[in-house]
């Protein structure tokens, strides 16, 4: 797979503030690429520099194997699904997704068909003549999406499109989402914060924090193996022990924590012994006991209990004033709350040993 | 994003416009002021003076208009606040959304009448053969006509009904943006309608006040039609002295312009005091 | 409105609001009643009515040549005030700091000036420019008295576009000029309509520009002035009059625009 | 959409026509500017002028010459004034801003339709030309209500500084400084001060002095005598001075009115047609010159419109005798005008102009 678009040492700097600091990111065509990171991180100044609503103050962006870093966004072939989605509110909806069709000075015959057809894409028969403002929230979002893909982008952006929306019907619009961007076979950059959703949709997660990329991959592989401790807090949930490593020995280490040594598995960054580190398991790992297991243990009380539904979550603390987490299923087994001590315990390929 | 060229496009067209025709005049009228006579009579050289500003201050004469131009502005300007203060209170909160717009409307139909005619209209109807005294007349209230035309009550009737606007605008304008649930809030928390009023309604509209202040305060001092027609001998105002400098033949020009230096100097300041006063106490609260 | 201020609405200010109307209105209204007095002799009592006034006013040229040299004043000055007005605000819109305060005040100028030094200095610029009195004086210092006006409405408005609707113009491909034409300018619609009607009435009523600016060809405000101090007659009530009507007529029409502008949104 | 383009359209429409105005305007470049007091080129005459010539007459009304001179001295750079009215007095005034040309008798056949004793005057001429055409004669005197105003009262300037009358007396602050100066029994045409510049100032001292210190009596200063004539029949005064023009107006019965020379004399002056130095349109105006003068009746066209006594000759024939009782001075009423010198007015002027400033300061 070539790269549609990608991104060479970038430096994006607000006044003294440096918000993007040397980033390299490749979007490979047809992929399905989402930025996630907390508010502030850089991810829609990454997204805006794409489109061309920024430049860069250092570095290159190349679209398509050209250097499009200095060329204005009506110049270029991406278009970009906005947050608030800035349709325009004087113009009908036909109008709106006509709007980019226009600007090339396609025939007007050529144009109706392609609204039409844009019209049938995102399921939204019979409202071409409507105003944005007598539209729904979900709407609204199907025809900034039309209208972003009526130029037939070679990359289509798009800017936490989803915020806006209520719970279900942002679960929804993923779905879509995600189906439509298979059918049009473009390769599309989400953002979000939201990692649930970043989760869902995309071939390629970009973790960001603090304007530099903390980890890329597949959801899987984030979820399974993040390289740091923010990755392992930001995607799912983790419990985490501070401590210092001993030994590293066949992938496996034995970190000294409080109370104790746990052992797991190595994470890809080069640690040596008496580094500091954390070891991350995650809570549905947990496994509950009222005798001390073997290997990893942490003696712990249940602080409180919570329904969830299809699963439920424990909150315990031990004695070192640690909180950790356990998910369960509640139709299998019961927890009940209680004065007495209990013995949490997991696999030791079920930690990973991260850099603290 | 803009480019540099682009940029520069952008802002020279406006820059060159505010500089020449913004700008251009007040300086004009300033070198004027310093010159012995203008415009300039055929084979005269330009002479710089400074009698044209000492001529000012050497005769109270002046003196006298300038001050009372001030003080009546001024005075006429609280009168205006007391005055339409109630009435853009009311037509932003005590009156119905839908209502609004035609309330409004009733209040602006007189102000779509030019000035002159507006004011030809007060001497129609406060003169001695004007509607006013015909019908107090006929009353018997009065047994001869009561003279109301050229004096302060002309005057300030001229000031109150042309720049009324002015003053209830910004005032209407700042009340319609306090939100209504900051008075549900004061409600909520035990405050009356006085308290509202004076603890929620006045400090908020302060900018509004200020703006509406320094706007009339500018249009009485520069208003020329209403003095001229509606005054009295009594009360002759600065705009009128100035404005006799550019109508007598001769080089009066550069008295007329350094006189109106002075008198932008000094309804400037003034008018910059009343919004600096009026929104002093919003700094200190923050 | 909520019942919050319900009190507000009580018959005290109520009648404040009618008194201070009627206080507006009374003299006109006696004015076009004058209008339609059969004497020669402004004044009361009325003896008779009469149509006369009306006929006169209508079939004098120099005040149907006054009414045709103030419409065009202020159409012409309207339209550039409008152009310059909106184009200083976007101007103005992308500069900071100090530059964009300083901008802020000279463009203010025009019309913080009082009334009579704004248009004396103006009558000494037009003679250092070589401008003679007349309508191009005229309209050169009611464009300069509008601009402001314009511009201060457009940068209301303009400061509640999003940033959002030009980049997507831009985005689907359209030039900044054609995203400013396309996007911008519809936007900015109601407070343009509002910055002519505005312009239009200033040009219309201004005194103190068109007097010191003047020339042969009247404006209807000078004429009236001129009249009123070389021998009033009612036909200046009919004048009057008609003006209102018209001025009064022309607010309306603005005023459902706006509204129905408002309605779409 | 459909509205964009209508103001698309319009935009259009006005631009095009703003670059056409010019255009238009020098189309009917056949027009002469007029400079002008009320009535002094009578409608009647216009409209027929304008209708034989083609010739379109822009008339500026004044009220003053003051103003008249500013606008000229204003306008050098790109002139517009094709004909000015000037006061007779102030002629060398006007020639030393180069404001006029000389008349060039020997184009105007009508010349002669002038009584002879304003076209023979020494006053027209200076430099073996002729300066201006006289039209009309004005004189200031005293109106009054009789009803209100004893006929001794009625018949002295003192009654505009007289605390009986407060409250209902108004003038024009320019002529008030003459008429007290008449009331304070100094010489009006200051033809005595010529040489004595220190002593005409004291003079024009102590008349604005005068005038200030009674200030209190007066209603308000007026910009010319036809608000004065308005003030009289709006009821807001008893006592004013009014030019005799006006005053023929006021003498038709409709109300009580009396007008009298005051028994201290006033000044008179000739209001004449001057052709601007830089006239752009000086042929366009010897035409209307010479259908002015030509015109069988002007004289009593400008006697009804204007109220003034006009310069021609036999202007009263053709008049009712209601008319010829008002426009007949008596020979005692002519004896009490002292005619504005042209060699004194310069200095008197001068003075007067700065007093009314600083009246109307004060």
């Amino acid at each position: 797979m070539t790269d549609i678009c990608v991104l060479r040492d970038i430096t994006a700097r607000y006044g003294d503030v440096t918000v993007i600091d040397r980033l390299n990111l490749a979007i490979p065509e047809g992929a399905f690429v989402t930025l996630l990171g907390p508010s502030g991180c850089g991810k829609s100044t990454t997204l805006r520099m794409i489109g061309g609503f920024e430049t860069p103050a250092a570095g290159q962006v190349l679209l398509a194997g050209k250097d499009v870093t200095h060329v204005a966004p009506n110049h270029r072939d991406t278009n970009l699904v906005f947050q608030d989605y800035a349709l325009f509110p004087h113009m009908t909806v036909a109008e709106n997704i006509a709007f980019g069709l226009k600007r090339k000075g396609a025939p007007r015959d050529v144009i109706r068909q392609r609204v039409d057809e844009l019209m049938q894409l995102v399921r939204l028969p019979d409202m071409a003549q409507r105003l944005p403002a007598m539209l729904s929230g979900g709407q609204r979002q199907r025809v900034a999406l039309a209208r972003a893909l009526a130029r037939d982008p070679a990359l289509l952006l798009l800017d936490e499109p989803l915020g806006a929306l209520d719970a279900k019907l942002r679960e929804e619009m993923q779905h879509e989402l995600k189906s439509l961007q298979r059918a049009t076979g473009k390769a599309f950059v989400f953002v979000t914060h939201d990692q649930e959703e970043a989760l869902t949709m995309s071939d390629v997660v970009v973790v960001m924090n603090k304007g530099r990329i903390e980890q890329q991959g597949a959801p899987v592989e984030l979820y399974r193996d993040p390289q740091s401790r923010f990755v392992a807090s930001f995607i799912g949930k983790s419990n985490f022990f501070e401590g210092r490593l001993q030994e590293a020995s066949a992938g496996i280490g034995r970190v000294e924590v409080a109370g104790g040594t746990l052992s797991a598995r190595l994470g890809s960054a080069p640690l040596k012994a008496g580094d500091a580190v954390v070891v991350a398991v995650r809570p549905e790992k947990v496994a509950l006991a009222t005798e001390r297991p073997q290997g990893n243990a942490i003696e712990a009380r249940l602080q409180s209990l919570s329904y969830k539904g299809a699963k439920s979550t424990a909150l315990f603390a031990d004695a070192f004033g640690r909180r950790i987490e356990m998910d369960f299923n509640p139709e299998e087994r019961r927890i009940e709350a209680g004065d007495s001590s209990v013995w949490l315990g997991w696999q030791d390929a079920d930690g990973i040993v991260l850099a603290a | 994003m803009n480019t540099q060229p682009a940029r520069i496009a952008l802002l020279a067209f406006p820059a060159f416009w505010i500089l020449l025709l913004h700008l251009g005049p007040m300086l004009a009228m300033l070198r004027i002021s310093f010159l012995e006579s203008f415009p300039p009579l055929p084979g005269s050289a330009e002479v710089a003076t400074l009698a044209n500003y000492t001529a000012f201050f050497a005769n109270d004469v002046y003196i006298v208009p300038m001050l009372r131009t001030l003080v009546f502005s001024f005075s006429a300007t609280l009168l205006l606040l007391v005055l339409t203060y109630p009435l853009a209170f009311f037509l932003a909160k005590g009156v119905r959304a839908e209502r609004k717009l035609t309330y409004l409307m009733i209040l602006f139909a007189p102000f779509w009448v030019g000035e002159i005619i507006r004011i030809f209209s007060i001497t129609v109807t406060f003169g001695n053969r004007g509607a006013v005294n015909w019908v107090l007349l006929n009353l018997g209230i009065l047994e001869r006509p009561l003279r109301m035309l050229y004096g302060y009550f002309s005057l300030s009737t001229g000031i109150i009904h042309l720049s009324a606007l002015y003053m209830l605008m910004p005032i209407y304008a700042a009340i319609e943006k306090i939100p209504d649930n900051l008075l549900e809030a004061g409600r909520d928390l035990g405050a009356g309608p006085v308290s509202r009023f004076f603890d929620i309604i006045l400090p908020l509209s302060r900018e509004g006040v200020a703006t509406g202040c320094a706007l009339v305060f500018l249009a009485n001092v520069g208003t020329y039609s209403v003095p001229a027609l509606l005054g009295g001998p009594g009360t002759s105002m600065f705009s009128e002295t100035i404005g006799t400098f550019f109508h007598t033949a001769g080089s009066q020009w550069p008295v007329g312009s350094a006189f109106s230096v002075l008198l932008l100097t000094a309804s400037l300041t003034i008018a910059a005091l009343m919004m600096l006063v009026i929104q002093r106490r919003k700094g200190r609260a923050r | 409105m909520t019942r919050s201020f319900a009190w507000v609405g009580s018959w005290l200010l109520q009648a404040y609001y009618m008194l201070f109307v009627a206080f507006l209105v009374l003299p006109i209204f006696v004015m076009i009643l004058m209008s339609f007095k059969n004497s020669e002799f402004l004044g009361f009592p009325i003896k008779g009515l009469t149509l006369d006034w009306y006929g006169a006013a209508l079939a004098d040229p120099a005040i149907l040549g006054a009414v045709a040299t103030t419409a065009f004043v202020a159409a012409v000055s309207t339209l550039i005030a409008l152009v310059v007005g909106t184009w200083a605000a976007v101007a103005l819109e992308r500069l900071q700091g100090l530059a964009k305060a300083v901008a802020f005040v000279i463009l203010c100028i025009p019309l913080a000036a009082p009334g009579i030094i704004s248009a004396i200095s103006l009558r000494i610029f037009a003679f250092d420019i070589g401008l003679e009195l007349g309508v191009p004086a005229i309209i050169m210092a009611h464009t300069v008295h509008a601009v402001p006006f314009v511009s201060l409405m457009v940068l209301a408005r303009l400061s509640h576009l999003p940033k959002s609707q030009t980049e997507a113009a831009k985005d689907l491909g359209a030039s900044p000029i054609t995203a400013f034409c396309l996007i911008t300018l519809p936007f900015l619609k109601p407070s343009l309509i509002g910055a002519s009607l505005f312009g239009l009435l200033l040009s219309m009523d201004d005194f103190n520009r068109s007097f010191f600016l003047g020339g042969f060809e009247p404006t209807l405000p000078i004429l009236v002035f001129e009249r009123m101090s070389t021998g009033i007659s009612p036909q200046i009530n009919a004048i009057a009059s008609i003006v209102l009507l018209v001025t009064l007529s022309m607010g309306f029409v603005g005023e459902r625009t706006l509204r129905r502008i408002g309605a779409r949104k | 959409m459909i509205s964009r383009r209508s103001i698309l359209r319009t935009a259009g429409a006005a631009a095009s026509l703003s670059l056409f105005a010019p255009a238009i305007a020098r189309a009917k470049s056949q027009e002469v500017n007029i400079m002008t007091y009320a009535g002094h080129v009578p409608d009647a005459f216009k409209a027929k002028f304008e209708a034989e010539t083609g010739i379109t007459l822009n008339i500026r009304i004044v009220a003053d010459q003051g103003k008249q001179f500013n606008t000229m001295v204003t306008e050098t750079s790109s002139p517009v004034t094709d004909i000015c009215t000037v006061a007779a007095h102030r002629i060398p005034q006007f020639r030393g801003s180069d404001l006029l040309a000389p008349v060039d008798v020997s184009r105007l056949p009508g010349w002669s339709a002038l009584n002879p004793i304003y076209s023979e005057a020494d006053w027209l001429k200076a430099d073996g030309d002729v300066w201006s055409v006289p039209v009309a004669l004005g004189a200031t005197g005293l109106g009054s209500n009789p009803d209100l105003v004893s006929e001794e009262d009625g018949s002295s300037w003192g009654s505009l500084f007289n605390e009986a009358f407060a409250g209902r007396v108004s003038y024009v602050v320019l002529d008030a400084i003459s008429l007290a100066i008449a009331y304070q029994g100094n010489d009006i045409t200051f033809n005595s001060y010529i040489d004595d510049r220190a002593k005409a100032q004291d003079v024009v001292n102590q008349a604005r002095d005068f005038v200030i210190a009674n200030k209190g009596i007066l209603l308000k200063y007026t910009e010319s005598s036809t608000e004065q004539q308005q003030l009289f029949i709006n009821d807001e005064i008893d006592v004013g001075q009014i030019s005799f023009g006006e005053a023929a107006r006021l003498l038709n019965g409709e109300m009580p009115f009396r007008f009298r020379i005051p028994k201290e004399g006033t000044f008179g002056f000739v209001r004449s047609l001057g052709i601007a130095r830089h006239a752009p349109n000086a042929e366009a105006a010897y035409t209307f010159l010479d259908a002015f003068l030509s015109e069988p009746e002007i004289g009593t066209q400008i006697a009804r419109s204007s109220g003034s006594l006009p310069t021609f000759s036999g202007f009263a024939d053709p008049m009712t005798e209601a008319e010829k009782a008002i426009f007949a001075f008596s020979d005692e009423d002519l004896k009490r005008i002292h005619f504005e010198s042209p060699t004194a007015s310069g200095l008197k002027y001068e003075l007067i102009d700065v007093a009314v400033a600083e009246i109307k300061a004060s």
